[in-house]
């Protein structure tokens, strides 16, 4: 859209967007949030930058190949995580192991975990964003 | 108190709701959904601390963020046809 | 790459994140700040890192503008809401002069009028804005340019 | 004495921010087009939120809490005008007429 207001402003509101996001991320286990509601969000605000400015310039900052490098770590990331309690002996997916601690090992097997899911969710968004964004629905340019 | 405060925002969702309804043109629609998204920013605030969970605070910024990306994409669907370039 | 402007975005960030935090432990905090270099990254790949994003000159005077701003606020609420209780609206379309010179000050102008209930700017054409009005008597606030001053005084900064 | 007269500043508080959304949600109907009900929805992003954040703030004494409501209100005290502006721009560019009297010479 071709709006002088609507252009300073989605600058001005990228980066605080993006660190809420990140926010919710690393919080999610001490109040409402986690990797799904974090992935949707950081994509909220390159969808917004893309919408005001244009998909080309979004993929200046999100090239598509980091995007999809970023689609397949954030899913591999989780698996990993899965099978490095399967190697020490656990079931899959099983946290006491990564830590010195029980307690340890939950808090930061659960962080990684929800980091992959966030990687993973935000790329797919944006993947999506670039697969329709130009997709026309049967209404014709009128400027 | 919380609660009488919950009932009048409930009371101007309904009032913005007709104005939402009989619309006449399509901005008219989106203003109305805008400011619904407003009063609903304030509704779970308030009714966070109603439960005694402040936490829900997260949730209000949450809808606040997705109340204004909404409008914006509405508006550019409605000006160009079309989320992208084209 | 490192100039004042990504260390105030940096340090806002921080600060935002600080705030909005609550739980100061070794490993949160680190990924706050490595989030915060992520962030002003983005601006730096993206090449939007400018005054548009940023306007750092602003910030000496904010704060007494700030203050100004939501007097201005409160007391167009109060004459809206009479407005719109006692039934005596006339809108009215005119178009004024804007004397910023940059976008942020154009932005923050524009923005101000439309914060303000009772006057709302819908267009912008270089430094013309044509602003629409709930009565005659908001008209002639805008037009008696007081708000336009307030801008280029905060746009000049120190 | 402290504690009695936070609680009623904050019941003011919440009394005047439902009074003005209230008083919103009135203009947004009975308004006659869609840049004068602009005004009166501008008047619930305004005063009417901030009334209503001032009284959780109140209400939730000095915390972390008031950070978040800060910036809940920074936040609608910053996207509300966006809105505002390109819905009445893009009523503008689609040739939608205002009602009421022009003065000078618009764009």
């Amino acid at each position: 859209m071709d709006n002088l207001i609507l252009k300073v402003c989605t600058k001005v509101l990228f980066t605080p967007i993006i660190l809420f996001g990140l926010y919710v991320q690393f919080h999610g286990d001490f109040g409402p949030g986690g990797g799904f509601q974090a992935g949707v969000i950081v994509a909220a605000a390159f969808i917004l930058y893309a919408m005001v400015f244009s998909v080309e310039d979004c993929k200046v900052i999100m090239p598509p190949k980091l995007n999809f490098f970023l689609l397949a770590l954030g899913a591999f990331l989780y698996g990993f995580v899965g099978i490095i309690g399967l190697i020490l002996g656990d079931p899959y997916l099983s946290y006491d192991v990564l830590g010195t601690t029980k307690e340890a090992g939950q808090h930061i097997g659960i962080l990684l975990v929800e980091f992959g899911v966030g990687l993973t969710v935000c790329n797919v968004m944006i993947s999506l964003f670039y697969s329709f964004a130009n997709f026309n629905f049967g209404k014709k340019n009128n400027d | 108190m919380f609660l009488a405060v919950l009932i009048a925002l409930s009371v101007s969702f309904l009032l913005i709701l007709v104005r939402l309804i009989i619309g006449k043109t399509t901005y008219d629609r989106i203003l109305a959904a805008n400011s619904i998204g407003t009063i609903i920013v304030l509704a779970i605030s308030v009714h966070g601390f109603y439960m005694g969970r402040p936490e829900f605070i997260d949730i209000s910024i949450v809808y606040a963020l997705i109340n204004f990306i909404g409008t914006v994409a509405v508006l550019k669907l409605f000006d160009k046809g079309t989320l992208g370039d084209k | 790459m490192i100039n004042s402007k990504s260390i105030a975005l940096f340090l806002f960030l921080l600060g935002f994140w600080l705030l909005m935090s609550g739980h100061y432990t070794v490993l949160i905090t680190s990924l706050g700040v490595i989030s915060c270099l992520l962030c002003v990254y983005l601006t730096i790949k993206g090449n939007f890192l400018d005054n548009e994003t940023i306007p750092i000159y602003f910030f000496p005077r904010l704060i007494q503008y700030t203050i100004w701003l939501i007097k201005e606020i409160f007391i167009s609420n109060i004459t809206t809401a009479k407005v719109i209780l006692s039934k005596s609206e006339e809108p009215e379309l005119f178009s004024v002069k804007a004397t910023q010179k940059t976008n942020e000050g154009k932005v923050t102008y524009a923005n101000s009028i439309t914060l303000t209930p009772g006057t709302v700017t819908t267009q912008i054409k270089d430094n013309v804005f044509e602003v629409h009005a709930l009565t005659k008597e908001f008209g002639d606030d805008v037009r008696g340019s007081e708000m336009d001053r307030m801008v280029t005084w905060l746009e000049k900064g120190k | 004495m402290l504690d009695l007269s936070i609680q009623i500043i904050s019941i003011i508080s919440f009394v005047g921010g439902v009074f003005f959304i209230l008083t919103g949600s009135i203009g947004l109907i009975r308004l006659p087009d869609v840049f004068s009900r602009i005004h009166a929805a501008g008047m619930i992003d305004t005063a009417g939120a901030s009334f209503i954040i001032l009284g959780m703030i109140l209400q939730s004494g000095f915390s972390l809490i008031t950070a978040k409501l800060v910036f809940i209100g920074i936040f609608i005290f910053f996207t509300s005008p966006i809105t505002g502006h390109v819905t009445a721009n893009l009523a503008r560019k689609k040739g939608v007429i205002p009602i009421g009297k022009t003065k000078g010479k618009t764009l």
